[in-house]
């Protein structure tokens, strides 16, 4: 009784079951078209090259703490928030881990939970900003932007902290080389047990999409934040605490650019005072290139994966084809209009149901145009 | 140090060599002439092509990138105007264990494993700026500094050789100094703001060219330029250069910073060639004055082979 | 019927969403100077039709004319240049701008200059708001407007241009009695003047009083046309369902007096905020036994959606006091949270701002409230949930694709449906019900009666807001009367009638007094 | 019936009127108190010196082409949008008006109207994109600021173009003369005539907030454009064109971006590569705290110029009293904090509403809280 309303009506209930299964199956794929032409390019134009694994491991690894950011900021923007100041977050937590190795010879494993509990009390000051003083998501951390960054750049006193402490004997002190392994470049995890080992950055960034992606889709946390976004009053009438649940997204989106600080700095194997000036973008960018909408209900973190991929390889693939950074400014803009558009899910469905009504009438209907 | 072979370069064939660069930011000035420069140098080279630019518009971690992919790419050698030292660091290593042999620009890496490291001396130049300002100003005066970013390690050396220098004047003293980033709009902005707090500056010393300029413009605005003097820093021989504007009378002095871009591609080509390069050299700082100005512009003009 | 040639004649229109077919072959003609209602299930495509004739839609098939020209409607200001106005079923005004700015969104007169004539936008307006009997502030922000009011504003709107067809889509959905008058007065205005009328209402009584004709759709189909000096109710019926209807209003049996009272409010008191036009209350005493169904009655803005939301802990602990017990335990309104937890449930007002989130699918939105049921391991076990929303689903027959279907794309009635199922789903033992039915055609009313009757019997006790004065009297066991913030009136289901209650709902400054045996006498005050 | 319900629930009408007029009249002027609190700061603390003319008008004139920015950045604001590409634009714009002056020696005047068109089309590729593309403002404006960056930096070849050309003599060309007019500082249009004459940038900046405010509240187009903002779908069934007022906003962004940058370019006497980069943070932050939504519908060009003066004489003042860099950044983010909840039009009446509370209980409703 219920469910058949549209077989009713339309003619032929198993063809268009047939079209929709074949459609439904292209439009799963199609969120990924943008990824699957830059890897096109990239294989046809540099094939053995772009397609190793340490092209790859490189591409993604410089990409990672943004990527983490850009798992925060999806959050965010699902409850219709952005956070701004993710970059000057990841900023000061780099530094603090590095001060932390510097100052304190503190071991990572120690380090790195502290720079996450620092991540998450800024952003739990943007959560509070938000949601009890009630400053748009947009001013509050625009303002915490420069607030962390002033309080980075204090801190340093302008200086970056370089983390590779030699000891006495000239040789890098025991924590400083085990904070290597958070990335910088050419020191892997568990090398040896798998292959050439893992690289941490690239492993975190994977399962903290991983992560992102169940705790979003299947806790009640997950639907909350959906519904926050998707209609705040709807939500909060249903019983959804929804200040607690924005401040609890700016709080892991704090805590997400917390743990990307460390990252970060081995990354660069220095906290440079000015590290993670507009990443900002960079983590918007992945989400809304991966179908997250800015007014909130609609995204996930698998397409702000797909998205950071595609922002990352685009890149490695323009680099490796050493087209001039000019003409690279130019392609990129262009190449992220082109994906978003392919990538929308009502293109394939509209053009199937042009398809579909053209076999069916032999013609396309011509009666009332488009748009 | 380094034995590519050309059969490994990627696109090289038939003993041809690639060189790619990766400079930190193409888009400031002295950068930019960089790049003119070294492209102009390396044209003479017949067997040995220049890949385009990269530009990693002042991040490291797109440096990084950058330079890792060109070890991907398997250039046959690698120049890199690091961005900053320690971030570079690890990627440099990379190269080196790729067998490729680097030449860094400018600013240091903190290992030895690279070929050769052309750069001139941040602290020499600041030192000079010092020099000048102490005997421009022989019966003391105040003085004003423009800064470049404050973490940037160029800030840091210039702003130490500067104070050094003036220290020989007890009289001299440096009463406001801030950051203006290296742009030329913050420094008219800061100096606009010092000539209405009603600081008396006999002397602007600014760390590039371009905030010289900057101040220069604020205090023309207040009908100061008269009065005040201006020190800056690049000496680049373009029309919106600092060489252009000692000509003009609008800075007492600047200081050329050098390019490295001819030092540059003679290493290169001697490392492609396995021939012995020094590894290490600093190129000297050149005063700028007004009685030399015209002479230097033509002699660092390189706009006719844009 | 009239008899010459149709102002409006639409043959063969149809209109397609992806995956669905909401419109096939529907014509309909409509002469100038008459009211033609639009009968059909909800999802009959009503609205879908009326979209088109408004030019909401880009694209359809099938032909329209026009006083026998042929028209292609592809765009609002189109239709509104050809004299077709509409008032859509959800509400369509722009919040945060005046009312007088709303009214002429669109159609500003405009000074020589080029610069739009403020003055004579206001003076419109006003023209145009008394019209409807609206009397408001034409500079005051729409925002700031009951929903009843901006169903008013609506209809001003619709009437600010040159109107040769007007499409009322539900106007009456949000409107209480003494406003259904106002519009119907002001419908006959305009059919005196020549003006055809297209009106859609799920309210029979209404289209005996007010149609000339009516056109029923079915399943997106066309079924017939009558008219409706000779229509019988049960013959309509027969053509909008496709089967005969069971009684509309079925008896239900009464409560014990002694059942236990399972909610009480005393002295509730909630202060007034002119700007989102919140009503205050003033020391409203309403209880509701367990398995009763207490009706609130009242005009617009007597503060009956105030009392469920203030029970209900929508406007937080610190604007409502008094005293609230849950089966004799005392109880604050902290929030929605708390009282779903305490086994509260609302159904709200305004599906569209306060109870949907849109974009999402049915399942998302019918178990949202209620995931704490579901939870398994810390998360949401999905096997449970879409058996528990699929069991809902099916028993309040909501039309829908599926319930991985986007809530807003489906029927306005079909929706209200999901969020009656949503608060169903949390198992309440206090359900508040604030115009349950709004925009849900008959078949499905019944279904939804039959539904309260069902949980009533097992121990709940509802309270249940309507603007429907007959709903109300079938249905409730006793009915509380508000007028401005104050009980007037509580009656018993014996001692009800229409008169009784508009009395009791139109008496200012008066106080309820109780006697000692809990019945309820008036002592009118004059302050 | 239905508009007294509140007047007759209030015990005292009149007393209420009067403190409606009396909240309304603060109301009004609340708009302004976060602006009044930095010029009293200002005052204060640098007297003279901060409220001298030349001070202030070399705050605003540095300000003045964000400023333009901002005032284009609102339009796109209010209709739900938003313009990451202003910086790019602006400075393209810059680069075209330094070239045409220094390779065509073109007289300003002709300058000035080309940029503007050249900055129209970029706005509206834009708007194209946003409204036939469907892709979200966001979304297409990042990737032309990215596209409009790359053409300026290729036009240029990365190095920046003096305006201040001299002829054969050493002394400026008449046009390159003649474009100092645009902003450089020192330079005044009508010297002579109004004292000291006026400073372009500053008139320009006040000159497009006029018009730009009188647009909005006089005209169809504002009203529309507003009603875009506020509720897409009414306005659409209402008859407004709603692509066609989207592709306008943006377009025009885009022609205030090509005023603004000649300006630029004046005032740096050179036109940078790099020039405007960031630029859209600041246009972005002088409309919201200036009170408009990113949500759309809400905000004002009169609040957008009260906004960018907070943003320009916060800095301003900081500056004079000679506030650390480092501290600067952690005191404005504050101060935008704190300015933006004074500003909030509730603030006022939610202190109202308490003291009106408090005057008729003699306390706070505190009594009668409930179980
Ligand atoms: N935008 C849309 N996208 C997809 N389907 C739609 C859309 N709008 C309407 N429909 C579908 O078209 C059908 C007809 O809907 P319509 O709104 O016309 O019903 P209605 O007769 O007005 O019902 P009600 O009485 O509940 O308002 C429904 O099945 C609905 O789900
Ligand atoms: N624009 C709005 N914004 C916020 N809340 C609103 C808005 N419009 C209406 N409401 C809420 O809906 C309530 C009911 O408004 P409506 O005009 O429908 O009154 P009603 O339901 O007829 O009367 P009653 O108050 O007796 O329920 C308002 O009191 C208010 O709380
Ligand atoms: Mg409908
Ligand atoms: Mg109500």
């Amino acid at each position: 009784m219920t469910g058949d309303a549209t077989t009713a009506t339309a003619e032929g209930p198993t063809r268009l079951v047939g079209w929709r299964r074949a459609v439904s199956l292209l439009g799963s794929l199609q969120g990924y078209i943008g990824l699957v032409l830059v890897l096109a390019f990239g294989i046809v134009t540099r094939g053995g090259t772009f397609l190793s694994q340490s092209n790859l491991t490189n591409a993604v690894g410089a990409f990672a703490s943004r990527g983490i950011l850009a798992v925060g900021e999806t959050l965010v923007i699902l409850t219709a928030g952005i956070d701004l100041s993710v970059g000057s977050m990841l900023g000061l937590a780099s530094m603090v881990s590095a001060m932390l190795l510097v100052n304190q010879n503190l071991p990572p494993w120690v380090i790195l939970p502290a720079c996450m509990l620092c991540g998450a009390v800024m952003g739990l000051a943007n959560g509070i900003g938000t949601t009890w003083l009630r400053i748009q998501p947009f001013v509050m951390t625009l303002a915490t932007l420069s607030v962390f960054r002033g309080i980075d750049r204090q801190l340093s006193d302008n200086v970056s902290v370089g983390t590779q402490v030699a000891g006495a004997d000239g040789k890098l002190t025991g924590n400083a080389d085990s904070f290597q392994l958070f990335g910088t470049p050419g020191h892997n995890l568990f090398t040896g047990v798998v292959g050439a080992g893992v690289y941490y950055p690239v492993l975190a960034f994977v399962v903290v999409c991983v992560v992102g992606q169940l705790a979003l889709s299947q806790t009640r946390f997950g639907r909350h934040v959906y519904a926050v976004g998707g209609n705040e009053a709807a939500a909060r009438l249903s019983g959804v605490n929804t200040d607690r649940v924005k401040i609890a997204v700016f709080t892991l989106c704090g805590l997400l650019a917390g743990f990307a600080g460390p990252i970060d700095a081995a990354y660069s194997a220095s906290a440079d005072p000015l590290a993670g000036t507009s990443y900002e973008l960079d983590a918007i960018a992945a989400a809304v290139i991966g179908g997250a909408s800015l007014a909130g209900g609609r995204g996930s973190i698998v397409g702000t994966f797909v998205g950071a991929l595609i922002l990352t390889l685009l890149d490695n693939v323009l680099g490796l084809n050493a087209v001039s950074d000019n003409l690279q400014l130019i392609i990129k803009g262009c190449i992220v209009v082109v994906a978003v558009v392919l990538q929308r899910p009502d293109l394939l469905r509209g053009a199937a149901d042009f398809v579909r009504r053209v076999a069916r009438r032999g013609a396309p209907a011509s009666t009332g145009r488009s748009s | 140090a380094s034995t590519a072979s050309p059969t490994t370069g990627g696109g090289g064939s038939g003993g041809h060599f690639v060189v790619a660069y990766s400079q930190s930011n193409n888009a400031e000035p002295y950068r930019a002439q960089l790049n003119i420069q070294l492209q102009y140098f390396m044209k003479k080279y017949k067997d040995v092509t220049l890949l385009p630019i990269a530009d990693a518009k002042q991040s490291s971690a797109t440096q990084v990138s950058q330079v890792q992919q060109f070890v991907q790419r398997k250039v046959n050698a690698l120049i890199v105007s690091p961005n900053e030292p320690a971030p570079l660091t690890a990627a440099v290593k990379q190269a080196c264990q790729a067998k490729i042999p680097v030449v860094i620009l400018d600013r240091s890496v903190n290992t030895d494993c690279y070929s050769a490291f052309i750069g001139g001396d941040n602290y020499v130049a600041g030192k000079k700026a010092g020099e000048l300002a102490v005997k421009l100003l022989p019966n003391g005066g105040t003085v004003g500094e423009l800064q470049g970013i404050l973490s940037d390690q160029p800030q840091i050396d210039r702003d130490r050789g500067f104070r050094d220098a003036v220290k020989a004047n007890p009289k001299i003293r440096i009463s406001v100094h801030r950051e203006a980033k290296w742009l030329k709009d913050d420094a008219t902005r800061i100096t606009g703001q010092w000539l209405a707090q009603g600081q008396h500056l006999d002397l602007v010393y600014a760390q590039n060219d371009p905030m010289a300029l900057g101040a220069y413009l604020a205090a023309s605005s207040a009908g100061k330029e008269k009065s005040m003097k201006f020190i800056g820093t690049d000496g680049l021989a373009i029309p919106d250069g600092g060489i252009r504007a000692v000509q003009q009378g609008q800075l007492a002095g600047t200081f050329i910073y050098p390019t490295c871009a001819k030092q540059a591609a003679e290493t290169v080509n001697a490392l492609l060639h396995h021939r012995k390069v020094a590894k290490k050299t600093t190129l000297d700082i050149v005063a700028v004055t007004p009685d030399n100005a015209a002479q230097m512009y033509r002699d660092n003009d390189f706009s006719k082979f844009r | 019927m009239p008899d010459g040639t149709p102002l409006l004649a639409m043959r063969g229109i149809g209109k397609s969403f992806p995956g669905v077919r909401a419109l096939a072959g529907v014509r309909l003609d409509v002469h100038a100077g008459e009211v033609h209602a639009l009968l059909g299930e909800n999802g009959a495509g009503k609205s879908t039709l009326c979209n088109v004739l408004s030019g909401a839609f880009g694209s359809y098939e099938g032909s329209v004319e026009l006083a026998g020209e042929p028209v292609a409607l592809h765009s609002p200001g189109h239709a509104r240049r050809l004299g077709i106005g509409m008032i859509h079923q959800e509400l369509t005004l722009v919040p945060d701008m005046s009312v007088a700015d709303n009214i002429l969104l669109g159609a500003e007169p405009r000074t020589r200059l080029g610069r739009v004539d403020a003055r004579r936008m206001r003076d419109r307006a006003a023209t145009l708001l008394a019209d409807v009997g609206l009397r408001l502030d034409p500079r005051q922000p729409v925002r700031q407007c009951r929903i009843a009011e901006q169903q008013l504003i609506e209809l001003a709107k619709a009437l600010s241009g040159d109107l040769r067809v007007l499409i009322m889509d539900e106007p009456t959905s949000a409107l209480a009695d003494a406003e259904v008058r106002r519009l119907f007065a002001v419908i006959r205005t305009l059919t005196a003047r020549g003006v055809a009328v297209v009106y859609i209402s799920h309210r029979l009584e209404e289209l005996e009083e007010i149609a000339d004709t009516v056109t029923v759709l079915r399943d997106g189909g066309y079924v017939g046309t009558r008219a409706m000096a000779g229509a019988d109710r049960a013959e309509l019926i027969g053509m909008m369902v496709g089967r005969p209807l069971g009684e509309l209003y079925p008896r239900p049996a009464s409560v014990a007096a002694d059942a236990p009272v399972r909610l009480r409010a005393e002295r509730l008191t909630l202060t007034g905020d002119t700007r989102t036009g919140r009503t205050a209350l003033h020391d409203v005493d309403v209880h509701v036994r367990a398995g009763e169904i207490v009706g609130l009655a009242g005009l617009m803005g007597a503060g009956r959606t105030e009392v469920l939301e203030s029970v209900y802990g929508a406007h937080g602990p610190r604007a409502v006091t008094g005293r609230v017990t849950l089966d004799g335990v005392p109880y604050r309104p902290r929030s929605p949270r708390w009282a779903i937890r305490h086994g509260l449930a609302m159904v709200a007002e305004d599906r569209k701002a306060q109870s949907l989130v849109l974009g999402n699918t049915v399942r998302f939105n019918a178990s949202l409230a209620a995931l704490a049921r579901f939870r398994r391991y810390g998360r949401v076990d999905r096997r449970a949930e879409g058996r528990a929303v699929d069991e809902q689903v099916a028993a309040l027959r909501v039309r829908t694709p599926g319930t991985q279907a986007v809530v807003g794309t489906l029927s306005g009635g079909n929706q209200q449906k999901v969020v009656l199922a949503k608060c169903l789903l949390t198992r309440p033992s206090v359900l508040l019900l604030d115009e349950p039915t709004r925009g849900v055609d008959v078949g499905a009313k019944a279904e939804i009666y039959a539904i309260c009757h069902r949980l009533a019997e097992q121990g709940t006790a509802i309270l249940m807001v309507s603007s429907e004065l007959p709903e109300l009297l079938a249905l409730c066991d006793r009915i509380v009367v508000l007028c401005e913030g104050r009980v007037t009136a509580e009656l018993d289901r014996a001692e009800a009638t229409q008169e009784r209650i508009l009395t009791a709902a139109m008496a200012r400054g008066t106080v309820l007094t109780r006697t000692a045996a809990g019945r309820t006498e008036e002592e009118v005050h004059d302050r």
